[in-house]
């Protein structure tokens, strides 16, 4: 069986440490790695995983996402064979897709929604998709027990957090303004940040954009229920074309072990 | 006829087109952008200092007149808009001298903009020069290559411009980026964008600018002839000249008519034809029509004229195609490069290359506008001086 | 201030300036001429043709303000009259609707004209392609290569661009070959003019035609400010735009100054300050000052800018200057480019060469300038979109 | 002792031909060989001289002789040797120059005319001084015996033939609109436009632009008292290098034949 987001959470609190989420491109660097890749990073200690469904035009990711994603197009991954694959694997962990606002609406929104459900998918980050216009969606999520995450960024207003009160699943914390990618420096504001969220709102905090190191992972550990790892992760399959799940497990076992020693 | 509703609705919705689809780092921005725009429009000195800049520096009014040779090929009356002298060469102006002034008002002192063929980025380029402000133009590296005129302009008035490798290196990838930009310095920069396109305000915004148009050629027409036209034929990319000019005839017995890019032809693949095709999608922000495939992934636009080149459209403009107020035509390169050349040899006026896609579609409707014994004005969007080298070329190359 | 002599007498005189030195052949043609435009001149029909195709086809009047960024940095007002904004970027095409108004009024069908940078050529062009006459330009072979997007847009409208080859292959030698045309097609040909130079009535007709700049200018600046310019200022190569920007104001208390281009410098032999050098002589139908050697011949100009590229200069200017009515300066290659980018970045305008001089020339004198607390009228003739290819070489070059 | 003008054109008449006046241009192909060409058309029959001041900008000739003139300047011919040399030349037919205002007027209008008359020069063309610019230049002209000769162009109006009524020397009759040049077809108008000149000026009446062959010449002869060669014997000098006079030589002479043929 597999867990549940707040499974996923409620465990990594018991043991005293944030939820690790690694995320990885689906179709990148092929389609056949996914199955592979999934269960690397599950034996490296993913609590949560994303996988990212490519998109033409990724506005809210950086050099490596984008990269990534272009690749995967460029090789004719298909929605549908995502989901395909998806619906194979057979992991513990909760499976999150994130993706942009277009491919949902084409596909149909309800249908994106129950697909992702047929295919063990739990949760959608949709960057371009502000809390505000999908309150429609809400609904169909809700009763398909898809959770639509929620995006606070530092620039989010009370009124924004107010808003997504009632969210399931976690909340999604950009930790700077800016794109996705790797960064050297991890934004100290981030704590205050989880501190606001957390009067307004009770499922978990992850905190993603820019970690790329264990160390940054467990600094950001320190203040919220979850971690989320991408463009570092991306940018270790890139580099390890040989061997991607055996660097992606590794890569990420070394975040999993700075959570662990916070 | 009935009033047309006054749209968007407070949610920036045209119908169901519009919205504000971007990253939830720019929700407060585009809120607090909607308050100050809101205060602005009804601010008298903003308005005045907005309308001095249009008359004292942009050179407005700009001329309508009837072309006395074209309507006398034709067999009908064709008068054209003369948005080709506005300072810089094209309408684009009106909008970034408007949103330029707000950026000022807003306290930002550092501006971004997308471009294509670069009129965009020139006319963000030139109104930050104008006031001293720090423009960077982000720009597909298609388009510097193809249009380095632009680029130099664009530098001349101390803008950085920034070339953009990513995608198809074109008008859309340099809008991922500008976008990107702006997520990243939310805070001290305002965004330009150049089309009645992006989220909310953008499109309601961008068409107010540039409702000048229309305005101006109501008034103008109605003292040239007494009367209306029967028809108004402008160009669409973004659709920011024909939303500007359509705008202040939407409640008078008008046909309106946009003109696409058909590019190859619509049936290729390798056209800019958005609301001919008709397929909802979200982009860069709004709801309304895209190319894209069955996942909806985006297609790549083709269109000889680099301001067409795009495969979205405002919001407005699928309201309007949706509602049928406004009818949506498409133009092959072809029929846009013999209509370049005819406009020259008659008038005297090289047309922008986006221009001659509705100087051709006239052209090609000639028999059932002469039936209906048509005035038709079109919206003469910019001047054709960007575009001599790429016909030169395009030309050669047949 | 005593009011100034009408000038030309009716031998075309301006003082001892001007006249018709040109083969018996056009001595007829030159006296129909000269009836032809007195009548004209006193038509209502006549003015109102061309008044209504300046304000609906040109897009006149021009804008007029005040450069505040400009205005800043120098420490007193200047003020811009904004030519560069008519349809095809510069006063010429004030003169050439005129002229072939006339053309037209005289049953001429084929129109020619000499051209240097272009401008003149296409503001010819134009105005045939408008009236639908067969125009045929004549353009030295040095600036055919060197100015090759206007001779695309001559094209365009259906103009033939003839290359000359002989002597230096610029502006000179091309209006040789234009009056040898002329001489032998002389029955059904008129020939356009594009500055205040040429025999009689050409600097008189030219004049009168530009001097709708001052006209304009007079009456807007008197509405911004309430009073007049203390200097005006603008670039002289023939001189039609700076005569057309002076003439308003030649009987108020105004300095006008004609800013002539001084290439390397006027000491190294590459130049083309004219007046500066101030020596009598005749070439192309009138006396003037000429640049030539001891024995008469005539010496090649040089300029960065194509349009200030010639050894003459109009009679009226050599009148103004014997007078002192106006100061001529000059200024070289290396400040009008400084010049041509300071303006650019700090008002968003990229003038033409030929008007950087006359913004280098304020820049060079703002200690004067400020000490007289001066308000500057600067006459902006052009756009500097022809010359982006041209600064970019020549620094490149450098 | 050198002929004046009429007594040229009376010797003419007296042999019931048109008076033969071919024009070079001084420094063409050098000023070496301005002589030995004067000679040659001497020795092969002309009756005057034409002699080419060269212009930098002669607007009313044509290829030919717009190339012999910007030739001959580019060696470096100045105004000053062409006075000299032309002091020194013993000729017994009148020698007239052609040039344009400019040189003229450079070198003051007085003085031009006062170094022709010292120089032996009767008679000065100016293609670009048309008869109402130059009434000034007439008196010191006819103080010093120096003939302004008056230009008739197809388009001349009879105003212009009265204006010209008492000038002195003969009427140059620009046979066609246009440049100089050798032309293959005679404007047949040329007999009425003489006969025209005829009912207003008694000087004698020249014709020249575009003269080109003996037969054209014969033609022309047949109506005016002079014909003028220009363009077609300087292209036969450019054309024989190795012997300028002696081809100019021949050249004349067949034009000389075949005005006595009438
Ligand atoms: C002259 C001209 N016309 C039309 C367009 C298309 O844009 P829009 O549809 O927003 O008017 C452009 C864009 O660059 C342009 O430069
Ligand atoms: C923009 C511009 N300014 C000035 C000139 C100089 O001519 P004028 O002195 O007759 O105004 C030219 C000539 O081409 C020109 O194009």
């Amino acid at each position: 069986m597999t867990m549940t987001i707040s499974e996923a959470f409620a465990r990594a609190r018991q043991e005293n440490r944030a939820a690790l989420i690694p995320y990885i491109t689906a179709g990148y660097p092929s389609l056949e790695h996914l199955e592979s890749l999934v269960k690397a990073l599950e034996a490296g200690g993913a609590d949560l995983i994303e996988i990212g469904v490519p998109f033409s035009d990724p506005l809210a990711d950086g050099p490596i996402l984008q990269q990534a994603a272009t690749e995967a197009l460029a090789r004719g991954v298909k929605v549908q064979q995502i989901f395909d694959r998806v619906k194979d694997l057979a992991v513990s962990v909760p499976l999150i897709f994130l993706t942009y606002v277009n491919p949902i609406y084409r596909r149909g929104i309800d249908r994106f929604i129950t697909d992702s459900r047929r295919s063990g998918v739990q949760g959608l980050i949709v960057p371009d998709w502000p809390w505000n216009e999908m309150r429609e969606a809400q609904e169909t999520a809700q009763s398909q027990g898809v959770a639509m995450i929620p995006l606070v960024a530092p620039t989010s207003t009370d009124a924004h957090l107010k808003d997504i009160r009632n969210a399931a699943g976690f909340v999604y914390t950009v930790s700077v303004t800016g794109v996705t990618g790797a960064r050297s420096q991890l934004n100290h504001g981030v704590g205050p940040l989880v501190e606001r969220i957390r009067q307004h709102v009770h499922i978990p905090i992850a905190v993603g954009f820019g970690i790329s190191t264990p160390e940054q992972a467990r600094e950001t550990g320190r203040v919220a229920d979850g971690v989320i790892v991408g463009s570092a992760l991306v940018r270790v399959i890139r580099d390890n074309r040989d061997d991607p799940s055996g660097s992606a497990e590794s890569f990420v076992r070394a975040f999993r072990d700075a959570l662990e020693t916070k | 006829m009935a009033m047309m509703k006054s749209v968007p609705d407070a949610r920036g919705r045209f119908g169901p087109f519009g919205g504000q689809y971007v990253p939830e780092t720019l929700m407060p921005v585009l809120d607090s952008l909607t308050a100050a725009y809101r205060e602005a429009k009804v601010d008298r000195t903003f308005h005045q200092e907005w309308m001095g800049l249009l008359k004292e520096y942009v050179g407005r009014p700009t001329a309508l007149r009837q072309a006395f040779r074209l309507s006398e090929q034709l067999g009908f009356a064709v008068y054209l808009k003369r948005e080709d002298l506005n300072h810089t060469g094209a309408h684009k102006i009106n909008n970034t001298m408007g949103q330029v002034l707000l950026a000022k008002r807003m306290g930002k002192h550092r501006i971004i903009a997308e471009t294509g063929a670069g009129q965009h980025g020139v006319a963000t380029a030139t109104a930050a020069a104008l006031f001293g402000l720090h423009a960077e133009i982000y720009m597909g590296e298609e388009d510097v290559k193809r249009q380095a005129l632009n680029v130099y302009r664009m530098k001349l008035m101390g803008a950085e411009v920034h070339t953009v490798h990513s995608g198809t290196r074109t008008l859309k990838d340099a809008t991922n980026e500008a976008i990107r930009d702006w997520v990243t310095n939310v805070r001290d920069t305002f965004y330009v964008i150049g089309s009645v396109v992006g989220p909310h305000p953008y499109p309601m915004m961008v068409r107010d600018f540039q409702s000048i148009i229309g305005k101006e050629a109501r008034r103008q027409f109605r003292q040239l002839t007494d009367g209306l036209p029967s028809h108004i034929v402008a160009p669409v990319g973004g659709g920011s000249n024909a939303m500007g000019i359509f705008y202040a005839f939407r409640n008078d017995p008008v046909s309106l008519v946009g003109i696409e890019a058909a590019g190859d032809g619509v049936d290729t693949g390798r056209h800019a034809a958005t609301i001919t095709k008709a397929e909802r999608g979200i982009l860069h922000g709004s709801l309304s029509y895209l190319l894209q495939d069955e996942d909806g992934q985006i297609q790549p636009a083709h269109s000889i004229s680099a301001g067409l080149d795009y495969p979205g459209v405002g919001p407005e403009h699928a309201y309007f195609h949706d509602l049928g107020r406004a009818r949506y035509e498409s133009i092959t390169d072809r029929q846009a490069l013999l209509a370049f050349h005819q406009l020259a040899e008659w008038e005297g006026i090289i047309p922008a290359l986006e221009s001659a896609h509705a100087v051709a579609w006239v052209i090609q409707e000639r028999e059932a506008l002469q039936r209906l014994d048509a005035k038709v004005l079109i919206n003469l969007s910019g001047r054709g001086d960007k575009d001599v080298d790429a016909v030169a070329a395009y030309e050669e190359g047949i």
